[in-house]
């Protein structure tokens, strides 16, 4: 008789699982979690604290706050910012001060660990929160963070 | 039947069969070199290194900061307690005492990332034995902690949200809110798994008795996790060395003495019952205080060796280092759960069909990244 | 043999026009279901399905079918290359002869014999030789393994699909498909047989979908144990007619289903009796009513192992298979059909 | 079981063991190699020790020795201890293996093979397991240079 119980059991626990996908299939329309991009490009928006890319933010006269100290540059754990700096002229203060030259910055390199931007002591680098980062030319993931002509805010020490 | 082919002047000749790197069930670069006599298992060989980046010998050369961001790359679905057994490492070795609103977070979120890393695993099993659709409905819960991650950690997978000294930022304010709507969510999920895999008869007889597992075996083989678990072998690291705030929460280690693949299952559905019971008692209760405490820029640790366990998704992730008073550890070597239970994966196999492998090789729930590191 | 086609006249023009159009519409119902599968397994996943070729992504499998005749046809340099080639003609011309002899309305029936029933059973297990063949022949040893499981499954499963069938046999008395559904007039067989037919449609339902090779029973694929199992070294054209052979197959198995528990094309409880060229829809619909339990199946359960499917041939279906026919010979016997 | 009493249980086992708890939260034995096979057996064997559940083995290059490092659980009596066995022939480094004890040994055993090139006697399959087999070199030893994958900063 237990032959015929198992298949009783069988059947059941059969339709149990039916029932489930059953329940889904009938609420299609509410409850799919698929996401439908690029067509949601608009909609699509990253949390504060998404990590897309490092940047630096400058201000309206094309000022940023990195002072060159490279403290993100021995931090970052492969190698994917290098800063080419020298020793210039402070205009206001008129003494020798350590300046960046370029901030580069090898998205393709960096693995969004954020310890680059936990190790800045004047906050100049950020996360942005871009997620389109793909490219066709490899060179173009080499950046260089600092616009051309900017310079070091005033009063920005490390 | 057997017995009169052996006995007979009949030649017969082992039929290799090469199962990965590339191939649906082995969920990475894991390549099994299969001895089979038509769809019965003879002996399985497993054939590592496709994905092997050298961690060790890279964690030689960085810093301990730097380390602690190269274990996301390991076992990647439990990340976040990789990454807490290397700064627990360097806590313990710095003698540190981290702040206690750092040890509940660590631990609520060790426990999510366990729920996500075995709702992963539900989606993976189900599909691995041929039902397709647990994958999207196992993917559909995960999706929700990821995104308690992603608000908090600003990353879904490689979060690398702690440092040595405790975490990188506060949680964020949506924290506790969208944790305890996920808590309210999943009770009701689990109980759906239940129905749609764990009670259904075509699963029952795929999974029972399928890949036994003694508990002497077990222990011998050097297997953690669920996996020991399904054996009867209690060796729950979270109870016997309680890290974080683990010492402050009561749950049952889930425990289940049959050995086969069937257990396995089962312990990892029991452990998400009591990895949410866990988040429940603490996360009305996250202690104020400092999300880190103060370390130096440059961390030397102290002459010695530094031996630090904790319970991943997997199993016993184990941290040795072993420092000459540098920056850098002189040798560091992981202990990663998924070694030792893939050394077993043959022994349980043989004997088995080839559906059999695959399904207990399911419930091994190996991550190539884990055991290749 | 007996030919009579219905429609128009007996000539040997209007044979190929009657070929071309049959083999038409259901390459085109073939795609058709290639995007029902998708959109319905999509619904009940959680997912969308196919939305962007086309409106609804009606358009999707036409891309999808260019793409495949586009697609270089790759091969084995080892494989026996008659076989190879053979194969999937073998596994399509079968699943498209057997579309045949169905009768999708009163009048719309291409080759009504008078073996129906037996001719379709035949014809839907000659398909398994082209699948064997090609595991066989294109040399790879997961299509090896993939085809000797199709062959242990089909030769199984083909008993209880015509066990079964033979067990409504007995109550209408005829093979003859158009005097099957006249039979149906005073009720469905499924009522009419009541408790044993509905056994038997059990029955048919689950060996027909193990007969299609479709989950739970795709041991023949098995893409978690066999990656594409005998088809794995086929693309292009080759690959979607065993692509397409296993739609029309659930066709079939559906459409069988139909004839022979749901009255065809008759609309339930005559309704719609007095415009005969409405049977067509009656006969589509309840077919793909089929159809979608048969999907609703495959996005359900796991696979069945080797072993265990023959175990729940031999040692379940067989068995109560035969007992349903005992019970059904007792039925007709004694006259408690359920006649409306 | 107390290191202490550990201690003085398994020191009158086997001549010339080391013993200390210096800069380790564990107690170290070393042992030299020709009784290294020995002593993992009493200690597996032993009801008093019982150290069933071997579950770290690290190749370590102490820069002029080559060794291996086990770390030892019991399940029963939850202590636990680290065994460590060295030598200086970093030509033909070679131990014994205990993978006839612990059945994980056997892939701990090819790890340590193949990152240090340290042999095991009576290892079952004693072959290269993450690395291809035509790999030179020991890429864990101090000494392994590859200049042109390897990034010294």
């Amino acid at each position: 008789m237990s032959y015929f119980g198992d298949i009783y059991k069988g059947i059941k626990t059969l339709l149990t699982g039916m029932s489930v996908t059953g329940k889904v299939f009938l609420n299609n329309k509410n409850n799919s979690i698929t996401q439908q991009y690029p067509d949601n490009r608009e909609t699509l928006k990253m949390f504060n604290r998404f990590r897309g890319e490092v940047v630096m933010p400058h201000n309206e006269k094309n000022e940023h706050t990195c002072t060159g100290c490279q403290k993100c540059e021995i931090a970052c754990p492969n190698g994917s910012i290098e800063i080419i700096w020298d020793r210039q002229i402070d205009p206001e203060s008129g003494k020798k001060k350590k300046m960046i030259d370029k901030h580069i910055y090898h998205l393709g390199m960096c693995t969004m660990c954020g310890l680059c931007i936990e190790a800045c002591p004047t906050d100049a680098i950020l996360w942005a929160q871009n997620y389109e980062n793909s490219v066709y030319d490899r060179t173009k993931l080499t950046k260089v963070l600092n616009q051309p002509g900017s310079k070091i805010m005033p009063g920005v020490e490390d | 039947m057997d017995t009169n082919i052996a006995n007979s002047n009949l030649k017969s000749e082992d039929y290799f069969i090469n199962m990965g790197p590339q191939h649906p069930a082995t969920h990475g670069v894991l390549r099994l070199l299969l001895t089979i006599d038509g769809e019965i298992i003879k002996k399985v060989e497993p054939d590592l290194g496709y994905i092997h980046r050298s961690i060790e010998k890279m964690s030689e050369r960085d810093s301990y900061q730097q380390i602690v961001h190269l274990t996301d790359r390991m076992d990647y679905l439990s990340s976040h307690i990789n990454n807490e057994a290397v700064c627990l490492t360097v806590e313990n070795a710095l003698e540190i005492e981290v702040p206690e609103r750092v040890k509940v977070i660590r631990t609520i979120i060790g426990e999510l990332t366990r729920i996500a890393s075995h709702c992963l695993w539900w989606g993976v099993m189900g599909m691995d034995v041929g039902a397709l659709t647990t994958y999207f409905y196992g993917f559909r819960d995960r999706e929700m902690i990821n995104d308690i991650f992603e608000e908090t950690c600003g990353a879904r997978l490689t979060m690398n949200y702690n440092i040595p000294g405790g975490l990188m930022f506060d949680i964020h304010p949506n924290f506790v809110k969208r944790t305890k709507e996920f808590v309210a969510h999943f009770k009701t999920k689990i109980p759906e798994y239940d129905k749609l895999l764990t009670g259904n008869v075509i699963f029952q007889k795929r999974m029972k008795g399928v890949g036994i597992l003694s508990k002497e075996d077990a222990i011998s083989f050097g297997a953690s996790g669920p996996v020991a678990r399904g054996s009867g072998y209690s060796c729950d690291v979270r109870k016997y060395y309680p890290y974080s705030a683990l010492d402050k929460v009561t749950f049952n280690e889930a425990l289940k003495t049959d050995g086969d693949s069937l257990a396995r299952y089962e312990v990892r559905i029991q452990e998400m019952w009591e990895s949410l019971s866990i988040i429940e008692q603490l996360i009305d209760n996250i202690p104020e205080g400092d999300y880190k405490v103060a370390t130096k820029a440059v961390i030397k640790l102290p002459k010695g060796e530094f031996y630090q366990k904790v319970e991943t998704a997997r199993g016993e992730l184990g941290v040795f280092i072993n420092s000459t008073g540098t920056k850098n550890p002189y040798r560091l070597k992981f202990r990663s759960p998924g070694f030792s239970n893939l050394s077993l994966l043959n022994h349980i196999a043989v004997g088995g069909k080839i559906g059999d492998l695959v399904a207990s090789m399911a419930t091994l729930d190996l991550v190539i990244p884990d055991i290749d590191r | 043999m007996i030919l009579s086609i219905n429609i128009v006249e007996n000539d040997i023009f209007n044979m190929l026009l009657i070929a071309a159009i049959y083999l038409g519409i259901f390459s085109v119902a073939g795609l058709f279901l290639v995007l029902l599968e998708r959109k319905v397994a999509a619904w009940f996943q959680l997912r969308l399905g196919p939305n962007r070729v086309g409106p609804w992504g009606l358009l999707q499998t036409m891309a999808d079918a260019l793409k495949l005749v586009s697609k270089e046809l790759t091969g084995t340099i080892k494989a026996d290359k008659f076989l190879y080639n053979l194969a999937p003609y073998f596994v399509i011309i079968s699943s498209l002869m057997a579309l045949a002899v169905f009768p999708f309305t009163q009048e719309f029936q291409a080759f009504d014999i008078n073996i129906g029933i037996f001719f379709l059973i035949a014809i839907s297990s000659i398909g398994v030789i082209g699948i064997l063949l090609g595991g066989w022949a294109s040399n790879n040893k997961f299509a090896l393994i993939g085809a000797m499981r199709s062959g242990v499954q089909t030769i199984s499963y083909e008993l209880s699909v015509g066990l079964s069938l033979v067990t409504m046999v007995l109550l209408t008395g005829t093979l003859q498909l158009s005097e099957i559904i006249e039979v149906q007039k005073s009720g469905w067989l499924i009522v009419q047989g009541h408790i044993p037919a509905i056994i038997a449609f059990m029955i048919y339902m689950i060996a027909g979908t193990a007969e299609t090779n479709r989950a739970p029973f795709d041991m023949v694929e098995a893409e978690s144990e066999l990656g594409a199992g005998f088809h794995t070294e086929y693309s292009g054209m080759k690959f979607a007619y065993f692509f397409l052979a296993e739609f029309i197959n659930m066709f079939i198995i559906a459409a069988i289903g139909t004839t022979v528990f749901f009255g065809g094309w008759l609309s339930p409880f005559g309704i719609t009796e007095s415009i005969p060229w409405l049977g067509i829809f009656w006969f589509l619909g309840k077919t793909f009513a089929l159809v979608f339990l048969m999907m609703w199946f495959r996005w359900t359960f796991p696979r069945l192992r080797v072993d265990q499917l023959l175990t729940l041939e031999w040692k379940y279906l067989l068995p109560l298979n035969l007992l349903n026919i005992v019970l059904m010979a007792l039925i007709v016997w004694l006259g408690l059909t359920i006649q409306i | 079981m107390t290191n202490e009493a550990l201690q003085n249980l398994i020191n009158g086992w086997i001549p010339l063991l080391e013993f200390t708890e210096e800069g380790s939260q564990f107690l170290n034995i070393s042992v030299k190699p020709e009784h290294f096979h020995q002593l993992m057996e009493q200690l597996k064997s032993n009801s008093e020790t019982n150290f069933d559940y071997l579950f770290c083995v690290t190749g370590m290059d102490w820069g002029k020795d080559l060794g291996v490092i086990y770390h030892l659980e019991s399940t029963t009596h939850r202590h636990i201890i680290v065994v460590k066995v060295k030598t200086e022939d970093r030509e033909n480094p070679t131990f014994d293996t205990v993978s006839d004890i612990w059945k994980t040994a056997e892939f701990h055993e090819r790890e340590v093979f193949d990152f240090f090139g340290i042999k095991f006697n009576n290892h079952p399959n004693m072959e290269r397991l993450f690395l291809t087999d035509e790999w030179e070199g020991f890429p864990l030893r101090k000494d392994y240079v590859d200049e042109v994958n390897m990034v010294i900063k």
